[in-house]
């Protein structure tokens, strides 16, 4: 409806291959970005900040990397949690060992370490397909929730078993007040999804792709399976791994392993159903969902309840959230299996067709 | 060596619960191709189910006898995982036929959080008691053999025969009745079956009534064990290893992938354990599964999978 | 303006050739023609456009191309076949754009009278084409081809490659860059410029010589008329030999210098359309008819809510649209706020979607206009004009003015021309614009320009009040009925082609008691109609003996009747009888010219049978006919059809 | 076909032996493959033929016999090795890549001859960017070629059956391969998609040279365009030569029409 498509035509690959190839699309986005720099700073409170916008932040670079894995490459993963728990751990040891090491550094290196040990656990991915992944994921899932609770070295002794650093330091920049962590968690997350972008729209991502549509084929064209498939995992893991940093040193501060539990891989691959496989704005959609569906029931749950004149727990609130999910899951898998991305794509190409309905 | 026997013997019989509960996977996996990650989810709510009527009933009735409030209850139960079956295929499976395999996977883990959802909503979600009057006492067995005996767990030991006989039964379920044969077929050929008139959605409600089943028993089983509590869906990821062991397809496989997987637990527990911190039962199971699948994908007993173009 | 190094002439802007050097050096980057190809609009600058055309034009030289001599082109809309006219034209030579779907004899026919000894084509397929008729055209002497593709294997040595030829002709440019400056200062304003074989509704072609200055004296008032500039952009896609093309998409291009955009191919219009957006546009009323067409089918799959929101402002629209586009006073403040919101909702979008976004000016012609479907598209903002004119007057005699348009009219005479009505009715046109003569036909041209220099355009038409002409029909078809009536067949048909399910119309009455009609239904709209019904078919044949389509095309007919009856001049003319064809009109089977006018003198010879069924009063009728596939081949079909009476309403006295 | 020289042995196979678990699809077959030729295998269902374009682009691994590629054995070749060596090959079955469109399934056959690393992707810095634009050009070109201008960014999986083997054959010219194998290229097409797809073939193998090497079931067609023709039955080799030869061979009568089938 909001198309004037008539004039903008491509002279050039360039621009034809731009990431919005339409105007009126990249307008919207920069519009987006620039009022999430320049305008959220000023309007948002605290509580909103801490409660919804950091996490929302690190979960969307988190499920990037699920949508990486599982979205473009086919490739199920139920232990998405235990990466980002590598890439805390490994970033926190990083930055209390090495002296010297910038914040900055720390939690890329976490990033690279989660890359790495991602190639390992995705090995199997070459023999195994589907649920057999599924297993290998799992395995990796346990193997590092264990270690992270046993292996006393990890934790650099601490007796609690919980880890916490101080602010950090980006440049001379200490990010402490909500404000500046959600400044670095965007600047972050910015980035991040350019180069995601960049990948997928790319032969690495077309790669990735071909393996998850149609391996034989792929390898027929040339596509090494090995290559593509670990690509896929270390990618995938290095951005966990980041968003884990992410999560621990910023969001949490202090934390211990159950901050990266199997719950916390489950509640990732659905956000990456909900919010869209194979899309690079699903994650972002799946993370608001997810992170926003929790305290929206919250909220109105009690008032419902009360309409009704039923008393709400929280425990109650927190099973209906679950069942809530759960059911979601399974709507979006058999109504959309592209999730709310799709749902959003094919909004906007009713729009452009708009008033026509196809 | 006494220890190292009670050790054994422990993890066989947790062995056998584990084998319950992937003959649930396995079954379901059979007949659709679908790796029911809601299985846990279905012991859970199974297990609530039964721990909350046979204690709502008496109170409802006014009626003081255990015994036929459990019977009650266990019927309840069953005809409570029937609809839940019922349900499933009707409104899930039958929307996701020949979807991928790991979309399925998914979808069951959605119906999964349903469940937990749903059940400790019902339900409630404390810690239920189950007393289906299991013998609670430990027994000393061959002391003549051994110096000092071994001690062993008589509910275990129930346990395991109740596991066992549910292993017969469903195996002549499969080989003797004509539901049993048609669910063979289905297993072995989706198509095929359905083009001999055998009616698909039926053959899944009936799978999953009988996962239902199986997924009642072992949650009684762990309910008097441990009681009825939400840990009891992580059962499930507990059992993805005995599978994956054993071959999905493969019902010999769930009960044997099971012993190996209890005993490896067990012994790697207490022998292994100490030098690294303890705690390593559920890992450990994975790597095994871990390191077999790459040596022999299909599991023990588990069909070849072959790719064509 | 002294020789540049691009070698422009000095001296009045008064050829085409001199117009192309001046864009070169005075607006040199700006995009001459853009062609999407290989996914993206290349394009092309003034400068780079006059570099090519001195390639052709030299290559051409080499290959002993003379002043005189004439360039036949056959091909679709490709920049270098437009370039080559111009080359052509450079060395003094004639080009001679032919329609590309034309079959062998026709070319054989226009190769041989227009004594052709070059031709550029645009691919293989072309070149077959040639080929096959090479013997029966013993002037045609080189072969050029645009595109190599499958030409690697043809040795004949009169065969050449575009690319070729034009690498050539820079060797011959560097080496005598004093060739083409000569040779363009040779060239006179009084040279044929162009010819164009008019396709005739009756008799043989013939070729219409038109000169440098009539075209440019077109063009310019054209370009004068409607404030064009160089900033337009226009879609280059009706044939090259039809004269609409030649004014827009060169003549009118080379005068303003604006771009002219060439489709990827026939099967990309629509997309390649709603990409470039024109801001000029020109199509026939086929065009649009197909277009509203498909609006409105598109339109039903819609849900009831969007379809109810459209086709309330398309109501909006009806009412205070037009009006609002002509800037006229009287409509309400509450109409311009609903137009605007509706210009939100529905005709924005709805420009989007049909390309139409940045239309500053669109014109039709070649045939009459149904009013409803041209107050269609300037009610959603379109300013849509008609223009009135024909191959021999560089299809410009009248255009609508901004302002002034009325649905029934062709709008007033362009500025030089002047129009008059013989007592015949006939209309007749006198200015610079008119041919120089036809090719080889004396006879022929003393016939259409008589002593005074008035041009018989064969066209009955009128003046009204406001000085606008109106067309009624072709002089030579408006006849009489049986009783005196006047009878214009195609008032009549236009009307029932308006409706969506009926594509084609002949109607018949001359020397008659009564006017009885064909129709063709538009397979597109009736076969959604019959779906959306559950109405099985098979094909066309089938679908057009259905009873229900039947009925449907009766109640179009009674409402042209009811329509009719309104109009005293016309209401004797009411359609008694009529039949569904049972298959469409086709050029491929000469029923239609190759601009899908009517050739109705062929069809009433060849469906005499049921022109006898109609006035006989059967009700069924048997027919075969043979037909012309794509490829050549023929076949036949054949069906019993059935004859319907229909409703007629009594004269109704005009209120004053 | 005038200008065309066939050349050399490009490709031998000798004496090549496959069977799945006892079932015997291959016995003893040897053929030769010349450069630029176009090389018909044909046989009835189940003649092994798909088998035979397996084991060529080593999907399959055959148990005896060799593969000689340009003088260089290849027994042991796999698929991303045919690949590489310059052997493209589409699908009876149409194996596109369903989420993706046309333009980037093409692009996929691309991949080989593109050399940016990850970093350069990420940030579409210099190699990637300029490969991507450059490949764009070559695909662009197949597009033309091919006539599928107008769906090149349709998503593969809204394509109608024939156009989805145009992509195929597309993607597989990609690969500007040396021999393109075409695994039932016309199968279930109507006739005019049949007659387009043809002449596709010839243009291809006229045009940049390719080696074509196709398998079909429906004798007609492939007669008309090949220059020699294998014939298998049930994993034989009944009869090798030019489309003359083998119509008038009498097992290849027998096989097509005899009372086996």
């Amino acid at each position: 409806m909001f198309y004037r498509e008539n004039g903008q035509f491509k002279t050039s690959y360039k621009s034809d291959q731009q990431i919005f190839p339409i105007p009126q699309d990249r307008w919207l986005i920069l519009a987006i970005v620039a009022f999430a720099f320049l305008g959220i700073p000023f309007m948002v409170d605290e509580y909103l900040f801490r409660a919804i916008l950091i996490p929302f932040l690190i979960l969307s670079l988190a499920a990037l990397g699920v949508n990486i894995l599982v979205g473009y490459c086919g490739q199920i993963t139920l232990g998405a949690g235990a990466f980002m728990a590598v890439g805390a751990y490994a970033a926190y040891n990083f930055l209390i060992r090495v002296s010297g090491m910038p914040a900055l550094g720390a939690i890329l290196l976490g990033g690279f370490t989660a890359a790495a040990v991602g190639i390992v656990f995705g090995i199997p991915s070459l023999r195994v397909r589907g649920l057999y992944l599924a297993v290998a994921t799992l395995a990796a899932q346990f193997f590092w929730d264990w270690a992270f609770l046993r292996v006393k070295w990890f934790t650099n002794d601490a007796s609690s078993g919980s880890v916490s650093v101080a602010d950090i330091d980006v440049f001379g920049w200490i990010v402490n007040t909500p404000t500046d962590k959600y400044l670095f968690c965007l600047v972050i997350l910015v980035i991040f999804s350019l180069m995601a972008k960049n990948l997928v729209r790319g032969s690495i991502g077309r790669q990735w792709m071909a393996i998850r549509d149609m391996d034989v084929a792929a390898t027929v064209i040339g596509i090494r399976p090995l290559y593509a498939k670990l690509t896929a995992f270390a990618v995938s893991s290095f951005y966990l791994g980041v968003a884990g940093a992410l999560w621990g040193m910023i969001n949490l501060g202090s934390w211990e392993p159950a901050a990266f539990s199997i719950d916390r891989s489950f509640q990732l691959l659905f956000m990456v159903i909900i919010g869209g496989m194979g899309a690079i704005a699903g994650s972002f959609f799946g993370a608001a969902f997810i992170v926003i569906l929790p305290i929206f029931l919250n909220q109105i749950l009690p008032i419902i309840g009360g309409l009704f004149g039923l008393e709400v727990s929280i425990a109650l609130v927190s099973h209906v959230e679950i069942m809530i999910f759960g059911a979601l899951i399974v709507f979006f898998l058999i109504v959309e299996p592209h999730g709310i991305a799709r749902l959003w794509s094919t909004g906007r190409e009713k729009l452009r067709l708009w008033p026509f309905p196809h | 060596m006494s220890f190292f026997l009670e050790t054994l013997l422990g993890g066989l019989m947790s062995g056998m619960l584990y084998s319950l509960v992937a003959l649930g996977f396995v079954l379901i996996y059979k007949a659709s191709g679908v790796f029911n990650f809601a299985q846990g989810a279905m012991v859970l709510f199974a297990a609530l189910s039964m721990a909350r009527f046979s204690e709502w009933i008496p109170e409802w009735l006014g009626m003081d006898n255990l015994f036929m409030a459990n019977v009650l209850a266990f019927t309840i139960s069953i005809v409570v995982m029937f609809v839940v079956a019922w349900l499933i295929e009707r409104l899930v499976l039958r929307h996701l036929v020949n979807q991928e395999g790991a979309t399925l996977l998914m979808a069951t883990l959605g119906i999964a959080y349903f469940l937990d959802g749903v059940g400790q909503t019902i339900f409630g979600s404390d810690i239920y008691k189950i007393d289906v009057g299991m013998p609670k006492e430990p027994v000393m067995m061959l002391e003549s053999v051994f110096e000092g005996g071994i001690l062993i767990n008589k509910e275990d030991f129930v346990a395991a025969f109740i596991s066992a006989l549910l292993v017969v039964a469903l195996s002549i379920f499969f080989q003797k009745t004509s539901t049993g044969r048609a669910l063979r077929a289905v297993a072995d050929d989706h198509q095929a079956a359905q083009s001999i008139g055998i009616p698909l959605n039926r053959i899944w409600v009936i799978v999953w009534c009988v996962a239902g089943i199986t997924a009642l028993v072992a949650g009684v089983i762990w309910g008097s064990k441990l009681g009825a509590q939400f840990s009891l869906s992580t059962v499930a990821l507990r059992a993805l290893p005995v599978v994956i062991l054993g071959g999905l397809t493969s019902v010999p496989g769930a009960i044997i992938g099971g012993l190996i997987i209890g005993v490896g637990e067990k012994l790697s527990e207490v022998y292994l354990g100490p030098y690294v911190g303890g705690g390593i039962e559920i890992w450990f199971a994975y790597m095994l599964a871990l390191v077999f699948l790459l040596f022999r994908p299909q599991g023990l007993f588990g069909e070849k999978i072959i790719d064509r173009v | 303006m002294a020789a540049s190094p691009s070698g422009q002439a000095s001296g009045p802007l008064d050829t085409f050739p001199r117009l192309l050097l001046n864009h070169a050096a005075t607006r040199g980057e700006r995009p001459a023609t853009r062609e999407k190809y290989l996914g993206i609009w290349q394009t092309w600058s003034w400068s780079q456009v006059a570099e090519e055309v001195r390639a052709i034009a030299c290559g051409l030289a080499e290959l002993g191309f003379k002043r005189g001599d004439n360039l036949a082109l056959i091909g679709d809309n490709r920049p270098r076949l437009y370039w080559a006219m111009c080359a052509a034209q450079m060395l003094g030579g004639v080009p001679v754009p032919m329609y590309q779907d034309a079959v062998a004899a026709e070319m054989v026919f226009v190769l041989t009278d227009g004594e052709i000894r070059f031709a550029i084509v645009e691919d293989q397929e072309q070149v077959d084409k040639l080929l096959e008729i090479k013997e029966q055209c013993p002037c045609l002497q080189h072969i050029l081809y645009d595109d190599a593709r499958g030409m690697r294997h043809y040795t004949q040595t009169w065969l050449q490659g575009l690319d070729e030829v034009m690498a050539m002709g820079r060797i011959h440019d560097k080496n005598q860059p004093d060739f083409i400056p000569a040779e363009v200062a040779k060239g006179s304003p009084q040279d044929v410029a162009v010819m164009l074989y008019t396709s005739g509704t009756t008799g043989k072609p013939k070729g219409v010589c038109q000169t440098h200055e009539t075209f440019i004296a077109a063009a310019q008032s054209g370009v004068g008329f409607d404030h064009l500039t160089d900033q337009e952009d226009i879609l280059s896609y009706l044939p090259m030999a039809w004269v609409g093309d030649h004014l827009f998409s060169y003549a009118q291009a080379l005068v303003a210098g604006f771009t002219i955009n060439c489709p990827e191919s026939g099967d990309t219009v629509m997309t390649d359309l709603r990409e470039i957006g024109p801001t000029y546009y020109f199509a026939p009323p086929r065009v649009f008819e197909n277009l509203l067409t498909t609006v409105m089918i598109r339109m039903e799959d819609a849900g009831a809510t969007k379809r109810g929101m459209f086709h309330y402002f398309m109501g909006v629209a009806k009412r205070c649209g037009a009006d609002i586009l002509d800037g006229k006073p009287g409509v309400s403040a509450a109409d311009r706020l609903l137009y605007a919101l509706g210009n939100l909702l529905v005709y924005g979008p709805l420009r989007n979607v049909l390309g139409m976004s940045r239309i500053r000016v669109a014109y039709t012609a070649g045939a009459a206009i149904g009013p409803d479907l041209f107050r269609f598209y300037r009610s959603i903002g379109v300013n849509l004009k008609q223009l009135y004119g024909a191959t021999e007057t560089c299809a410009a005699v009248c255009l609508q003015p901004d302002r002034e348009i009325k649905f029934d009219s062709v709008g007033k005479p362009a500025p030089g021309v002047e129009v008059k009505i013989a007592d015949s009715g006939e209309v007749l046109v006198r200015g610079k614009l008119l041919l120089k003569e036809y090719y080889k036909r004396p006879d022929a041209t003393a016939e259409a320009i008589d002593a005074e220099g008035w041009f018989h355009t064969g066209d009955a038409g009128f003046f009204d009040e406001d000085g606008h002409l109106k067309i009624i029909d072709r002089a030579k078809d408006v006849g009489k009925l049986a009783h005196g009536a006047i009878f214009a067949p195609n008032y009549i048909e236009n009307k029932l082609k308006f409706f969506q399910y009926i594509k084609e119309a002949v109607c018949f009455g001359h020397d008659r008691d009564m006017v009885c009609a064909f129709v063709n239904i538009d397979m597109g709209a009736v076969g959604n109609w019959a779906e959306r019904r559950g109405l099985p078919y098979s094909g066309y044949t089938d679908l057009a003996g259905k009873k229900e389509v039947l009925e449907l095309v009766r109640e179009c007919v009674e409402q042209v009747n009811a329509d009719l009856s309104h109009d005293a001049m016309v209401a004797e003319t009411q359609i008694h009888r009529f039949l569904v064809l049972h298959k469409e009109l086709d050029p491929d089977d000469d029923e239609l010219t190759r601009t899908r006018k009517v050739r109705r003198g062929f069809i009433s010879e060849k469906y005499a049978v049921l022109i006898e069924a109609l006035y006989s009063g059967k009700t069924t009728q048997f027919i075969e006919t043979q037909v012309k596939f794509e490829d050549g081949r023929t076949g036949k079909v054949s069906a019993d059809l059935v004859i319907s009476d229909v409703k007629t309403f009594p004269v109704m006295k005009k209120a004053a | 076909m005038s200008g065309r020289k066939i050349g050399e042995v490009i490709l031998d196979l000798k004496n090549i032996s496959l069977s799945f678990g006892g079932v015997k699809a291959l016995q003893d077959i040897s053929f030769d493959v010349r450069e630029h030729e176009i090389r018909a295998i044909i046989g009835p269902n189940g003649a092994g033929k798909s088998s035979m374009l397996n084991v060529i682009n080593g999907v399959y691994r055959p148990q005896e016999g060799d593969i000689i590629l340009r003088g260089v054995h290849h027994a042991n070749m796999d698929s991303y090795g045919a690949a590489k060596a310059g052997l493209a090959r589409t699908f009876q079955n149409i194996a596109l890549f369903k989420g993706m469109s046309v333009l980037d399934n093409i692009m996929t056959g691309r991949n080989l001859k593109m050399k940016a690393n990850m970093l350069q992707q990420a940030f579409w810095l210099g190699a990637a960017q300029r490969e991507e634009l450059e490949h764009r050009l070559k695909v662009e070109e197949i597009i033309d070629f091919l006539e599928i201008q107008h769906i090149r960014k349709t998503p593969v999986g809204r394509l109608p059956y024939g156009l989805q083997k145009r992509v195929d054959l597309a993607r597989a010219l990609a690969m500007e391969p040396q021999i393109l194998l075409l695994d039932e290229p016309m199968a279930g097409m109507n006739v005019e998609e049949k007659q387009d797809m043809c002449r596709f073939i010839l243009d291809v193998n006229d045009q940049f040279g390719t080696t074509v090497v196709l398998i079909e079931h429906d004798m007609g067609v492939v007669m008309d365009i090949s220059d020699r023709v294998v014939v298998l039955d049930y994993g034989k080799k009944i009869g090798d030569g030019t489309p003359d030869e083998v119509r008038a061979n009498p097992d290849v009568i027998s096989a097509y029409l005899g009372a086996s089938h």
